[in-house]
């Protein structure tokens, strides 16, 4: 009783939290919501007994993307943004009834497909079976991801370069 | 219910007989030692050797006109230095100030740990929390609608986002020692040998990386007084800028109790003294306590000393060290550990 | 030397003459050319024995190479020659030679690119006509586009580019869809029989159901229709004469039409007898019009080459009425109005060509009495023109008169309002002949014409010896194709005997899809 | 739980390791050999990709699941393995001949090019969901940045941008989908994925549907079906052309690889559901990409639009869902590759510096100033066009026979007639180069030696698979 009180109070700030992120003009705001949306999360992932990847959640979202969020919107100093010219601000009436029907059939599905679903493994979000998932049956998916992470970091890295280097 | 009472027992020891207190010895203690290191007196009027000085100050904080200017944003600007103080206090929950402790409360056998929260993820939790101590930084920085604040906020979120890693990376070498994430164990393991002799290098990367952590000299570019008017808080008064202090002190009482707990063994007492005088169990855990204590007292103490002696970093110096010098040094350090794990 | 495997040399040997020809510095024009001769040359020389070779009375698959190509799906490099393509495979021979040969002087620049597109274009034409595995022909087919489509819009006149583009799209259309239906008929038989062939002799075995034949035999004939041209479909013909050189539009009319009719006569009739059967009196209209109204436009004419162009569209009509016919003497007459219209049309080109090469212009209007100062050239283009409008005697009134005594016997009707195109043709040609040929010599430009020199004498005697040839004996070629043609006449007549039965059905019924393989 | 992986593991990822480890050592290279001539990058990458190609030997006649089934090694592995190094090969040695004002800087390029074909040959080996989204995620990162490797160029970093924020959007509805379907199945693996779908062939939950139905328009955004296509001109316009080779050809197949693992063969015994859907897709593709091409007088946005085409075209052998799917897609892929690379290094030639020269204006002429160029462009043509006896026409052949076998006429026929349109502007390349005197009298440089041997391997490819397509098909068979 309580784990599903839980689960919807986390479940509407996760919520809140996302459409303020889209309804706020100011970017501050709107990334300050996200991590809302994100600490929301993370409480359910708690609730689902998946300690290790809320924790992670936190520190990787929350903890890092989002202040290198706050960074950029603070570097580039954007206070309010600027309302879509023309076509675009019309945009907002079709992209909303559109969200809404998607969340319709999403729900639609949800309440249809996922009827049974209950947590099976309780000890299954533990830093040991993860670790011991990542290293025994994940462990190609896991290498991939370190190539996938070097990749962006070069990517990034040559991207961002801010002298080109002229080679004779 | 018995273990969340002793919880709310614990919270609130730690936070009001522990932490707060120590927050206002250290603010004295800054003052006397930064005296004694510049061969003068420091506050010494209030109190018994100034002992009341902390107290005055909060009076005074207390009791001083709470400005808001008018260009701020208003919501971000008072809400920041609440969330500045969460992650400072939530890190606290996890460290194990001392052994734990079975005995009876009444009739029922209970055993009492010296830690707030024992979480089996303990050490992610330390990162994950210490992540956030940037939120209140950045929020107030710009809120405040001040070019200064501004670059303070700039800075701060920079700086920690650089040195986490680090931070990180020693404490994966620390964790990789013991093979468990839960600081408990960690101290534990450090019953024979203190990780710093193990990690000497990791020792000296999360040492360091603390200190950008805080904030404190030479890492204080977010704050620096001569450049940035004091950066983020430039724009905060009375109770505001004091919470703005107050995190900043009780950020350095959490990283000394890491140090301690990771590197320099926790709550054991070292050289075997413990063993060699056989005492009551009660005593043994008060002693442990004590032991750890002073370690972090230690470390508190050298957190003031550096700042008083060493000048602040300039940006760039800061950047490359963290980036060229620290995450190498980081990675080399696992490396390092993995190789003496697998040779031993 | 076995005559199967000569067959296949003389296909490729063009092809290796081009690959030697790359060979070729670009400046060393003359013996490029001279090798492009002698490997064409060479080529007749070589394909005469097969001619010899060639028994007239069996109507089988002659000098037959069957070998694996692409074994995973069935296709095969099958080629063979019977008494349908022998002689077009001989007139493709022996064309070529005269139209390198006529190219020596009009071709001025880029000459090794064009000898190589004629080298390459000629293996693509003697692949058709020898293939009987469908993907192999359907290779050729397309194949020999890339040559002509430069030849045209590399040296054609000044709205090539549009011309070119004009032929590979009208040729495409319908090529694409005949692709589907090869297809089509390569899953029907395997549903038949269980093996995934595109063997031509093999799918003939198989009886396809009338519903089906339709829509195939229209994907088909839509192909063909459109190389022949049939009447509708044929305005890309006259932009693409108009505009390609000399040596392409000898080609184009002596040869590539051809492969419209010749894929009647090898797809369309034998594959689907009942749909042939069935839509003969729409061909047979068609055929008619072509006859009457590409007579009309040719009389209307400025230029000379669209006034020829025109009349093929008239003879290719008589040849689809032949076709359509269906019986012996009248698809025998289009079989050899094929190579009628291959020699005499080509000869008019190349004689186009020539006066073209002098005045730089094809007007009728430019000319008048150039017999006087081209009396050889006059004769020549007297004779050709006389064998193109079916003077008796030469190789036109054969072919002619095969036709419509054998359309006769079965529609009547179609075979008179044949004959009123003859007496156009007689009108259009002859009257052409008057305006340039006789009269006062009034342009100055024109009296300085020269008149022919050896080669170009050369490149039309061997064309003239063949009209009279034919014109005086025709059984020399009419032989070798009695057997053949008798055997296809023989299964249009069972299925026209077949049709009679279901015919008690709505036509239409018939045009409803009646799903998938 | 120890860690086991045998030996038979490690074999079953040697080029994907070889490759990826040479990508490793490259960048490593630098940092402790910064004196090193940078120009010898790109050919020690191609030495990587050739050692790859020989540890794929290896795999040739393995037959099972790797890694507990988070890769397959079968027959189609080992052919899609060798035609990604193939192409990430080919790309190099375009790159080298690639002049630049603006240098490209080959120490960053060729080991993004590498890792990157490091994820083709993942997702081609795929047994997994996981793996098929780690390979596309590698390879897609990859690729957003060499679009944007002319960084001085406006047009080249809005490629880069384009391309990334589209991919991430896709990479939304992809990652959706597995979840979905994962959520159904209960496993990302292949296998387990394809028996749920026998099972419940029948009834086919919805969630399971709406999954896969995500699943394509993931797959769609990256092999560019329209209506997800939006990103494809601009991109291959913007990016460096010896990218766009790169990225026409290898993302396209590898994409292709992953719908052809997921749903071809997945969700086999529940064609009847989705084929319907990628009929009107393949259409719309078809169409929408040989009509908006006609118009193009860019040869850049020309074949971004043919691309588009082309995808239409292998979509049809997908469509078709029968034993001929694999084989004739794959070997269109193969085909696609020499005719497409083929046609960039040309194009790469032409374009000279800063790409000023890719107009198709720029190749009039072509034909008479650099004969053995342009004839190699007309070859590689009349290839895309699908003229026999070029590969092209062998690969179209193959895929709507696979088409018309499983009775799709109408696709078929919409399919001969949307090749028939393609002729047109693909013959207007042909045009310029053959049939029109050139625009400017300056000269093209002369062939350099890396796109040089590109060109020969392309034309030699195009007309060996055109006239002997029995071996390699027999091969895919």
């Amino acid at each position: 009783m309580l784990q599903l009180t839980l689960f919807y109070i986390f479940a509407v700030l996760a919520v809140l939290g996302g459409i303020m992120v889209v309804v706020h003009r100011n970017p501050i705001y709107s990334a300050l919501s996200l991590i809302l949306t994100l600490f929301a999360l993370a409480g359910e992932y708690i609730l689902l007994m998946a300690h290790f990847i809320a924790i992670v959640h936190i520190a990787v979202y929350a903890g890092a993307i989002m202040v290198l969020f706050l960074f950029v919107i603070m570097l580039l100093n954007i206070r309010i943004e600027e309302r879509a010219p023309g076509a675009l601000r019309y945009m907002v009436y079709i992209g909303v009834p559109m969200a809404a029907i998607l969340f319709l059939q999403l729900g639609y599905l949800a309440f249809k497909g996922f009827q049974e679903v209950y947590v099976k493994n309780t000890d299954v979000g533990t830093v040991e079976r993860i670790g011991q998932a990542l290293f025994s049956k994940y462990v190609l998916p896991f290498e991939i991801t370190s190539i996938l992470l070097v990749v962006a970091m070069v990517g990034a890295v040559y991207l961002s370069k801010r002298k080109l280097e002229i080679v004779e | 219910m018995l273990e969340a009472i002793l919880a709310l027992i614990k919270i609130g020891v730690v936070v009001f007989l522990v932490i707060l207190p120590l927050v206002m010895m250290l603010i004295l203690a800054e003052r006397r030692v930064s005296a004694f290191i510049q061969n003068r007196l420091g506050p010494n009027r209030v109190g018994w050797q100034g002992m009341m000085q902390p107290v005055a100050d909060g009076l005074k904080f207390l009791f001083k006109e709470d400005v808001i200017p008018g260009h701020v944003d208003r919501f971000l600007y008072l809400i920041a230095p609440g969330i500045i103080l969460f992650p400072a206090l939530l890190t606290f929950a996890v460290v194990p100030f001392g052994d734990q402790l079975t005995t009876y409360i009444g009739h029922t056998l209970v055993t009492i740990r010296f830690q707030i929260a024992d979480l089996n993820v303990g050490v992610l939790y330390i990162v994950a929390v210490a992540s956030l101590g940037v939120y209140g930084l950045v929020i107030g920085g710009y809120s405040s609608n001040n070019k200064y604040s501004m670059l303070g906020g700039l800075r701060s979120s920079a700086q920690m986002i650089s040195y986490e890693l680090p931070l990180g990376l020693a404490i994966i070498s620390v964790v990789m020692m013991s093979g468990s994430l839960r600081l408990q164990d960690i101290v534990v393991d450090q019953y024979e040998i203190w990780n710093v002799f193990r990690q000497p290098l990791g020792f000296i990367i999360f040492l360091v990386a603390s200190f950008a952590e805080t904030n404190r000299l030479p890492f204080d570019l977010p704050e620096a007084e001569q450049e940035l008017v004091g950066g983020y808080h430039t724009e905060y008064s009375s109770m505001k800028f004091a919470s703005f202090f107050l995190a900043e002190y009780i950020n350095m009482i959490t990283a000394s109790a890491l140090i301690t707990t990771l590197f320099f063994g926790g709550w054991h007492v070292p050289f075997g003294i413990l063993e060699a005088i056989n005492l009551p169990v009660l005593w043994e855990q008060i002693i442990q306590i004590l032991a750890f204590s002073l370690k972090t007292l230690f470390f508190l103490f050298f957190f003031i000393w550096v700042r008083w002696t060493l000048p602040r970093f300039r940006y760039d110096q800061l950047m490359n060290l963290g980036w060229k010098s620290m995450v190498p040094l980081g990675l080399l350090n696992i490396v390092l550990t993995a190789i003496g794990i697998a040779v031993f | 030397m076995e005559m199967a495997s000569l067959l296949n040399y003389t296909t490729f040997l063009p092809l290796l003459g081009a690959l030697i020809l790359l060979m070729i510095p670009k400046t060393e024009e003359v013996l490029i050319k001279s090798w492009a001769f002698f490997v064409t040359l060479t080529t007749f020389l070589l394909s005469l024995p097969l001619f010899h070779n060639f028994d007239g009375s069996r109507s089988s698959i002659q000098f037959e190479t069957i070998k694996s190509w692409i074994p995973s799906i069935g296709a095969g490099y099958h080629v063979g020659l019977d008494g349908i393509s022998i002689l077009l495979y001989l007139l493709t021979t022996f064309m070529m030679p005269l139209a390198v040969l006529s190219s020596w002087s009009a071709i001025q620049n880029r000459v090794k690119e064009y000898m190589l597109a004629m080298l390459v274009l000629e293996t693509g034409m003697l692949g058709v006509f020898i293939s009987l595995d469908l993907l192999l022909f359907y290779i050729f087919w397309e194949t020999m586009l890339i040559p002509m489509y430069l030849l045209i819009g590399v040296w054609g006149g000044p709205r090539r580019i549009y011309a070119a583009i004009k032929f590979v799209l009208y040729t495409m259309v319908g090529s694409v869809l005949m692709l589907v239906a090869i297809l089509y008929l390569y899953f029907l038989h395997y549903n038949f029989t269980g093996v995934y062939t595109f063997d031509l002799l093999q799918i003939y075995t198989i009886d396809i159901p009338f519903g089906l034949q339709l829509w195939l035999f229209l994907a088909f004939a839509l192909a063909f229709a459109i190389k022949v041209p049939m009447f509708p479909f044929h305005t890309w013909l006259p932009d693409a004469h108009v505009e390609a050189p000399t040596a392409g539009s000898v080609i184009l009319a002596g040869i590539l039409l051809k492969m419209g009719t010749y894929g009647f006569l090898r797809f369309n009739l034998p594959l689907f007898p009942e749909a042939s059967v069935h839509f003969a009196p729409l061909f047979l209209v068609l055929a008619v019009i072509g006859i009457l109204y590409g007579a009309w436009i040719s009389m209307v004419q400025r230029d000379i080459k669209k006034l020829v162009a025109y009349s093929s569209v008239s003879h290719l009509g008589f040849v689809m009425l032949g076709v359509f016919a269906f019986t012996v003497p009248s698809m025998q007459g289009g079989l050899i109005q094929m190579i009628n219209h291959g020699l005499s049309t080509g000869a008019l080109f190349l004689a186009v060509g020539m006066i073209y090469e002098r005045r730089h212009t094809r007007e009728i209007r430019e000319f008048g009495g150039v017999t006087r100062v081209m009396p050889v050239f006059a004769t020549l283009f007297l004779i050709v023109c006389l064998s193109s409008l079916g003077l008796p005697g030469t190789n036109g009134f054969v072919g002619e008169f095969l036709i419509l005594v054998g359309s006769f016997q079965v529609v009547p009707a179609f075979a008179v309002l044949a004959t009123v195109g003859i007496i156009f043709a007689a009108v259009y040609l002859l009257w052409m002949f008057r305006r340039v040929m006789f009269g006062p010599l009034t342009r100055e430009e024109n009296k300085n014409l020269v008149d022919l020199n050896g080669r170009e004498v050369a490149t039309l005697l061997p064309i003239i010896v063949f009209i009279f040839w034919i014109g005086f004996y025709p059984r020399t070629f009419l032989d070798k194709t009695e057997a053949t043609i008798s055997r296809l006449a023989g299964t249009m007549e069972k299925a026209r005997a077949e049709l009679h039965l279901e015919k008690q059905a709505p036509y239409w019924k018939y045009l409803v899809w009646k799903g998938n393989p | 739980m120890p860690i086991a992986i045998g030996t038979t593991d490690l074999i079953s990822i040697l080029p994907i390791a070889i490759v990826s480890l040479f990508g490793v050592y490259l960048l490593l290279q630098s940092v402790f050999a910064p004196r090193m001539n940078r120009i010898l990058i790109p050919y020690l990458g191609i030495l990587g990709v050739g050692l790859a190609v020989v540890g794929n030997f290896f795999l040739i006649g393995m037959e099972g699941t790797a890694f507990e089934g988070m890769v397959r090694v079968d027959r189609l592995t080992v052919v899609l393995n060798f035609l990604f190094l193939i192409t990430a090969a080919l790309s190099l040695l375009i790159t080298i001949s690639y002049h630049e004002g603006e240098h490209v800087e080959f120490l960053e390029f060729t080991p993004l090019v590498l890792f990157s074909t490091a994820g083709m040959m993942v997702m081609g080996s795929a047994e997994s969901l996981m793996t098929i989204f780690l390979g596309l995620e590698t390879m897609s990162i990859a690729l957003y940045v060499m679009a944007g490797f002319r960084r001085t160029n406006r047009h080249s970093l809005e490629a880069a941008l384009k391309y990334f924020l589209l991919g991430a959007f896709a990479t939304g509805f992809l990652l959706y989908g597995m979840a979905l379907t994962y959520g159904m199945v209960g496993s990302t693996n292949l296998t387990q994925i394809a028996q749920y779908f026998t099972q419940n062939a029948l009834d086919v939950p919805l969630v399971a549907l709406m999954g896969l139905a995500l699943i394509i328009i993931g797959f769609g955004f990256k092999v560019a079906l329209v209506p997800f296509h939006m990103w494809t001109p601009d991109v291959y316009q913007g990016s460096p052309l010896p990218v766009t080779a790169y990225m026409a050809v290898g993302a396209k197949a590898a994409g292709f690889a992953a719908i052809l693992r997921v749903i071809s063969l997945s969700a086999f015994s529940i064609a009847f559901q989705w084929s319907e859907i990628l009929w009107v897709l393949a259409v719309l593709t078809m169409t929408v990409g040989n009509v908006v091409a006609l118009v193009q007088d860019n040869i850049k946005r020309m074949l971004a639009y043919s691309s588009i085409a082309h995808a239409g075209y292998i979509l049809v052998g997908v469509v078709a869902s029968n034993d001929q799917t694999v084989p004739s897609v794959v070997f269109y892929l193969i085909v696609y590759l020499f005719m497409n690379l083929g046609a960039f290094a040309v194009a790469t030639m032409v374009a000279g510096q800063n790409e000023r020269r890719v107009n198709i204006q720029y190749y009039r002429g072509l034909g008479y100033t650099q004969p053995l160029l342009a004839l190699a462009m007309a070859v590689f043509m009349f290839s895309l066009a699908g003229f026999p006896p070029t590969a092209g026409f062998i690969g179209k052949f193959y895929i709507f026979s696979a088409a018309l076998q499983s009775g799709y006429v109408w696709l078929v026929i919409l399919g001969v007639i949307n090749s028939l349109i393609s002729v047109y502007y693909y013959l207007n390349v042909v045009v310029a180069m053959y049939m029109q005197q050139p625009v400017d009298e300056k000269k093209i440089a002369p062939v350099l030696p890396g796109v040089g041997v590109v060109i020969l391997v392309a034309v030699l490819g195009i007309v060996y698979l055109g006239i002997f397509p029995g071996t390699m098909l027999s091969v895919l068979r």
